[in-house]
């Protein structure tokens, strides 16, 4: 049975629908990549599966066991966790205390030690800094270290890649890859092809809310329909 | 690179510590000393109550950023909660008192479906709520419980040494409420929650749960108060308890002294209150003038108020030295 | 700040014990200090005459309240200056007179606020006299800390009964009668016209409910049947739908027990809806004639029943202070924009207080009340006989039920037509 | 017969509810800023019509014509000196609401000052005042006198925000700020505009308010503002059309409140007010969005 399978998956908001029936599974240490235009649904994919809003229709499994339409905070503390494209960082805390925030929710798993995320960060330095003073880039690795300290078994990573030096991606790219191998499945959604080919081969590719590819990246560049859909902004793989 | 930066934390700690534990001694020894400058009870009661209340909106608004404009009403249940204990139950005032602060908590706990709305309908429908809640308390066909529109004479429980020492104690126990909010997990996940609710709870965070109990805080702190008001006035009429002035009042404390401090509400209600009773006595209109102007321009200038415009001041005196530092070394 | 790191933690609990010693010590300060100031009682029982009678009491410049506390101040006023122009009112334990001190302090109709003067006024400034502001609502605060402190409450003008309980002496209903007494000679009129189907409709507040009950009461018990009794919100301002709810009962009298805005109200939607009834009442008109003309005119008032203030009564020959006529010139001379009821009430304290102040055999506030108590139902003023009974509750000085008749131009003219009034024109009854 | 009487004068009534409440629900919908001190404003006007008829008799229909203009100049000015500051509040929204709070406040003391804590009212003669005949009721005249000057107001606002350009730009920025300035549309303009209309709006219901709580006071403010709130929560933020319905359903409500439960008539905005907000946030006429 996979970690985590979703079946179907329907948003609608009034008229609009942003999410048209999406399924796809994940077992542990599996990465794939969620790539798209613009307003294809991924975020709005990240944002019902971890529950933001209820989902209209399809259904959400962790384990086998359903999880469609929890709370927020039940998801988290089942191991569901999650980046933003915009970094949400507590802006009135420092560094440590975003991070010490996980341990203050009364989760029944294990969680990380907060010396060792900011290691593994590299925002050790800044430990003791107001997460306000932090420039785009630590942000989004404040971000992502917040989520570690639950020991997420799904990490979904939003846009993570924009705005950074390819430096910084390359490292970014080593962290994820490390957090998958200690057993965590990881959605990646990205623009950054270049970037998303060094963490997974495998990408599932969104248009107006549907599935229209799943397969390996490289495969999905010479798609037609994928070529269709990318015309214009396929520049933005390099 | 953690125990520097540990170590980083305990010297700023220690200096606040200190700050705190005074922010709790002062205020309590200094209105347990008031009486033998100023023996107007009366006046020193009511300005605790203040002091309470402010620290109840700088739990529920400071903390969880939800601003209850219909703060009042619960004022007005611990109030007439208070009131029912003395003229249908029959109970000694301190059992009356628990009972006032448990009527503002059974109030408060109706009102918890108000936190499903944003900010701004909170504070409207709360509004709503406890000018509701005035009426019905007033309504003649609750005069077999509340004596309806004919108010409430509590001259049988009345004991100015009880009631004295008793606001003494629940200005203690808001200012200890404020020290464990800003010192404690709890504390820190309404700052998470305040910043970004989602985001909290994608740490894992029970929001609607933990603002809850802030709100609950906050419904106790203002039903003691309100309780407290009714044994020190022990004859008053609904409309006495149930009014937004009230609301006005503790609000103006709170955002003038700084909410999220320790020191600010308490120094708001002081001064203010103080100042309400001599300004507004001699020239009532004027208060309200000037009170209303403070509002407005605390939101426009200070939104933080005492304690923000004093950070902004050591901001700007470290920027300085910086700036010398620099000069000298180049 | 999470991680309370356990190295600081036996400091914290040191700071945390001496912090709690040092709060018990200081509430044990409280205690003391609450106590001695609460026993602090009236300084005036002291052998030698004071220099001066020093009065206390609270008004409300601005709110609600303000319109009606003003005046009745300036009454008050003018009393302590007509007293003072013969050296001072005259106090009985000494033989002497002795000049009287005002201190006013302002409580902007806020009772909270009134209740921390009265405190002040006892506590502080140690007044001889503690004179209560206008109104219930006003007077509420007082009560309990008058009694508490063992003061004297002169209650102008809170007319609610709750403040009257057996066991304490420490207040004396001045000026008005209790508000449950009030519509006597409206109910006997309604009885003695054999008027039948009345309707009632009552503001939800003490004032207005207490009236309505004492009505009910008394109506009931001759037989005359209520078409309606209804109680609406002392906010309501919109009474065409409940006039006309009204008029399709024909009541014989409809009575309208509201405050000030409500009986305009009331008055103003019955001219423009149409509706004809043969008698209506309302509460005020009496005490705000000037106002109620300038609303509603001749033709929105002719003929409405009222209460007839002692305002609109010629009181000759009185026991105490000046004589109707006389204060009139005085009170518009002195005072011209306190010419009116309430003018007349703050007056009216005076002479009670200078009554006390007569007949006590020491300045002691018991003395005061039980030299209230003895001059009780001989007392005669400008606002009819004090008597009280032995709650403190004035049950003299009633109000006549009295009519506005046409007057000149856009003038109304108010005559009682019920006793106790000393002259009394013939009602128009049922109203043209 | 008695429910016709109050079913028609609540419609007639309704009107005015209207239009008293559509000043607060268009502030809304352009800024999403709730104008706590819209009460005092429609007090300010009341106040204006009273000194108006005293000092040069002039009619109270004349009057609510004469506050528009003002009112438009008062609410653009003050939106163009004071909201720009607004804008660097941490949490505009609460900020906003404290804001007009204390604005409430000021003008509630000026209106003290300035006018002395009393109830001013109008005489009766004022206006037309002979009682109407409907359907075989008898109306007081003053009813359909109110309806029939909120009445064209309403429809002028709606041909403003229908059929002008201006109004289609305000629909515009109520619909979506972002989208309406990237077409160009200048919505800090617009917003200016839109506090002016609002606020014209409030005062000209002012010089009826006056006729229908026949009278006005520096301290009703609060109230009406709760008022003004419960009916455009009703009839869902944002949404013209929707307060002109809840105006009128208000109207009725509050009537048959009257004459069947007097005692609690009082109640009825409250009632509205949470009701709305906990059943159906969304209220009457709105979509299922994250408003609440």
């Amino acid at each position: 049975m996979p970690l985590l399978s979703v079946r179907g998956l329907t948003q609608r908001f009034g008229g609009l629908l942003a999410l048209d029936g999406v399924s796809f599974d994940l077992e542990p240490e599996q990465a794939i990549g969620l790539v798209g235009p613009n307003g294809s649904g991924k975020t709005t994919c990240i944002n019902t599966i971890c529950g933001l809003y209820r989902p209209t229709s399809g259904t959400v499994d962790l384990d086998g066991t359903p999880i469609t339409g929890k709370p927020a905070h039940v998801l988290a503390r089942l191991g569901i966790g999650r980046t933003f494209q915009i970094p949400h960082p507590f802006t009135g805390m420092t560094v440590r205390e975003n991070l010490l925030v996980a341990t203050t929710a009364s989760t029944p798993r294990e969680l990380a030690d907060p010396n060792e995320v900011l290691e593994r960060i590299g925002l050790a330095h800044l430990a003791t800094k107001e997460a306000a003073t932090l420039n785009a880039t630590q942000q989004k690795l404040l971000d992502l270290g917040r989520a570690l300290m639950l020991r997420p078994r799904v990490l979904f990573v939003d846009e993570l890649g924009a705005g950074l030096a390819p430096s910084e991606l390359s490292a970014i790219a080593t962290l994820l890859r490390q957090v998958a191998a200690d057993g965590c499945a990881l959605v990646v959604v990205e623009h950054l092809l270049g970037f998303l080919e060094q963490i997974t081969p495998s990408v599932l590719v969104l248009n107006a809310g549907r599935t229209i590819f799943a397969g390996q990246l490289r495969d999905a560049l010479r798609d037609p329909d994928v070529e269709r859909v990318f015309l214009g902004s396929s520049g933005s793989h390099d | 690179m953690p125990e520097h930066s540990a170590s980083r934390v305990d010297t700023s700690r220690r200096p606040r510590l200190l700050n705190e534990a005074l922010g709790v001694l002062v205020p309590v020894v200094g209105f347990s000393l008031a009486l033998h400058v100023d023996n107007n009870e009366l006046l020193l009661v009511y300005m605790m109550g203040y002091v309470a209340m402010a620290q109840g909106i700088n739990v529920i608004y400071g903390f969880t950023g939800y601003l209850p404009f219909g703060y009042f009403g619960l004022f007005g249940a611990g109030a007439y909660a208070f009131g029912i204990g003395v003229t249908h139950l029959h109970w000694p005032a301190f059992a009356d008192l628990a009972l006032g602060g448990v009527g503002a908590v059974a109030i408060g706990v109706v009102l918890i479906p108000l936190f499903r709305l944003r900010g701004a309908y909170f504070a409207i429908a709360t509004l709503a709520a406890a000018l509701a809640l005035g009426d019905i308390v007033a309504n003649p066909a609750l005069t077999s419980l509340t004596n309806g529109p004919d108010g409430l004479n509590l001259g049988s429980v009345y004991n100015s040494g009880e009631f004295y020492v008793s606001s003494v104690v629940l200005v203690a126990v808001s200012l200890l409420a404020v020290v464990w909010l800003r010192n404690s997990r709890f504390g820190l996940s309404l700052r998470a929650i305040r910043d970004d609710p989602y985001a909290a709870s994608m740490m894992g965070i029970n929001v609607p749960l933990r603002r809850a109990v802030a709100w609950l805080i906050a419904a106790a702190l203002a039903g003691f108060a309100g309780a407290l008001y009714a044994w020190a006035t022990s004859f008053f009429y609904p409309t006495a308890v149930f009014d937004v002035t009230i609301t006005v009042l503790a609000l103006v404390f709170a955002l003038f002294g700084g909410v999220g401090t320790l020191w600010g509400p308490t120094l708001g209600a002081i001064v203010l209150y103080s100042l309400y009773d001599i300004v507004g006595v001699t020239d009532p209109q004027a208060f309200q003038l000037i009170y209303g102007l403070a509002i407005a321009m605390l939101v426009l200038f200070a939104p933080r108020g005492l304690a923000g415009i004093a950070a902004g001041i050591r901001n700007l005196w470290l920027r300085r030295q910086e700036r010398e530092v620099n000069r000298a070394t180049a | 700040m999470v991680r309370t790191s356990s190295p600081r933690k036996p400091r914290a609990r040191r700071f945390g014990l001496g912090a709690l010693s040092l709060g018990a010590l200081s509430l044990v300060a409280a205690a003391c200090g609450s106590s001695s100031s609460s026993s602090t009682s009236s300084s005036s029982t002291s052998s030698s005459a004071p220099s001066q009678i020093t009065i206390g009491t609270a008004y409300a410049s601005s709110g609600s309240f303000a319109t009606s506390s003003v005046p009745e101040l300036d009454g008050l006023k003018l009393w302590i200056s007509l007293e003072n122009a013969k050296g001072g009112v005259y106090v009985g334990a000494y033989h002497k007179r002795i000049p009287v001190k005002l201190i006013a302090l302002n409580d902007q109709s806020n009772p909270s606020t009134a209740g921390v003067l009265y405190n002040q006024l006892i506590t502080q400034d140690k007044v001889n006299i503690l004179v209560a502001d206008f109104g219930s609502v006003l007077t509420a605060p007082a009560v309990t800390i008058a009694q508490a402190h063992h003061y004297l409450l002169f209650d102008q003008s809170g007319t609610g009964i709750p403040f009257f309980t057996p066991g304490n002496p420490y207040i004396v209903l001045c000026d008005l009668p209790v508000s449950s007494i009030w519509p006597d000679p409206l109910a006997n009129f309604i009885i003695d016209h054999h008027i039948k189907n009345v309707a009632i409709v009552y503001g939800g507040n003490d004032f207005d409910g207490s009236q309505a009950e004492t009505l009910h009461a008394k109506l009931m018990a001759a037989g005359v049947h209520l078409v309606a009794y209804e109680e609406v919100p002392t906010s309501t301002s919109s009474y065409s739908t409940i006039i006309s709810s009204l008029a399709a009962q024909h009541p014989g009298a409809v009575l309208e027990l509201g405050y000030q805005p409500n009986d305009t109200a009331f008055l103003q939607q019955l001219e423009s809806s149409g509706v004809h009834f043969p008698m209506v009442f309302t509460v005020f008109p009496g005490q705000l004639l000037s106002l109620f003309e300038s609303q509603l005119g001749k033709a929105g008032l002719q003929y409405t029943f009222t209460y007839g203030t002692n305002f609109f009564n010629t009181y000759t020959n009185v026991s105490e202070g000046l004589p109707t006529k006389a204060f009139l010139a005085k009170l518009s001379a002195t005072y011209p924009s306190a010419v009116n009821t309430l003018g007349l009430l703050g007056y009216n304290t005076g002479l009670v207080i200078e009554a006390a102040l007569r007949n006590a055999t020491s300045l002691s506030q018991l003395a005061l009340r039980n030299a209230l108590t003895e001059v009780s139902g001989h007392l005669t003023t400008v606002d009819g006989t004090f008597a009280i009974n032995s709650e403190g509750a004035q049950v003299g000085e009633l109000l006549p039920l009295a009519q506005l008749f046409p007057g000149s131009g856009n003038t109304v003219e108010l005559k009682p037509v019920t006793p106790p009034a000393p002259s009394i024109a013939s009602a128009v009854y049922p109203a043209p | 017969m008695l429910a016709l009487f109050a079913l028609v004068g609540g419609l007639l009534l309704g009107c005015f509810y209207a239009l008293f409440a559509m000043g607060l629900n268009l502030i809304f919908g352009v800024q999403r800023i709730i104008n706590l001190a819209h009460g005092d404003v429609v007090m300010l006007g009341g106040f204006l019509t009273w000194d108006l008829y005293e000092g040069f008799h002039v009619s109270p229909i004349l009057s609510a014509l004469v506050a528009l203009p003002l009112g438009i100049a008062v609410g653009f000015l003050f939106h163009r000196l004071v909201l720009p500051r607004l804008d660097r509040a941490r949490d505009v929204e609460t900020m906003s609401l404290v804001l007009f709070f204390g604005i409430s406040q000021v003008i509630e003391a000026l209106g003290a000052i300035g006018f002395g804590p009393n109830e001013r009212s109008l005489p009766t003669n004022a206006i037309p005042s002979h009682p109407i005949r409907f359907l075989g009721e008898t109306f007081p005249a003053y009813l359909f006198v109110v309806a029939a000057v909120a009445v064209p107001l309403l429809a002028l606002f709606v041909l403003y925000l229908y059929r002008t350009p201006l109004g289609l730009q305000t629909r515009a920025v109520m619909a979506d700020p972002r989208e309406a300035q990237a077409v160009g549309i200048n919505t800090r303009r617009i917003a200016a505009i839109t506090f002016g209309v609002g606020t014209a709006l409030a005062a000209a219901a002012g010089a009826l308010a006056i006729i229908v709580l026949s009278g006005v006071q520096p301290s009703e403010g609060a109230d009406l503002t709760i008022i003004a709130f419960a009916i455009i929560v009703f009839g869902s933020l944002g949404n013209p059309i929707g307060t002109i319905v809840a105006g009128l359903i208000f109207g009725v409500l509050s009537q048959l409140a009257q004459v069947y439960l007097p005692a609690w008539s009082n109640l009825v905005p409250y009632v509205l007010v949470l009701g709305t907000m906990l059943l159906r946030p969304e209220g009457l006429f709105g979509r299922r969005t994250r408003v609440a």
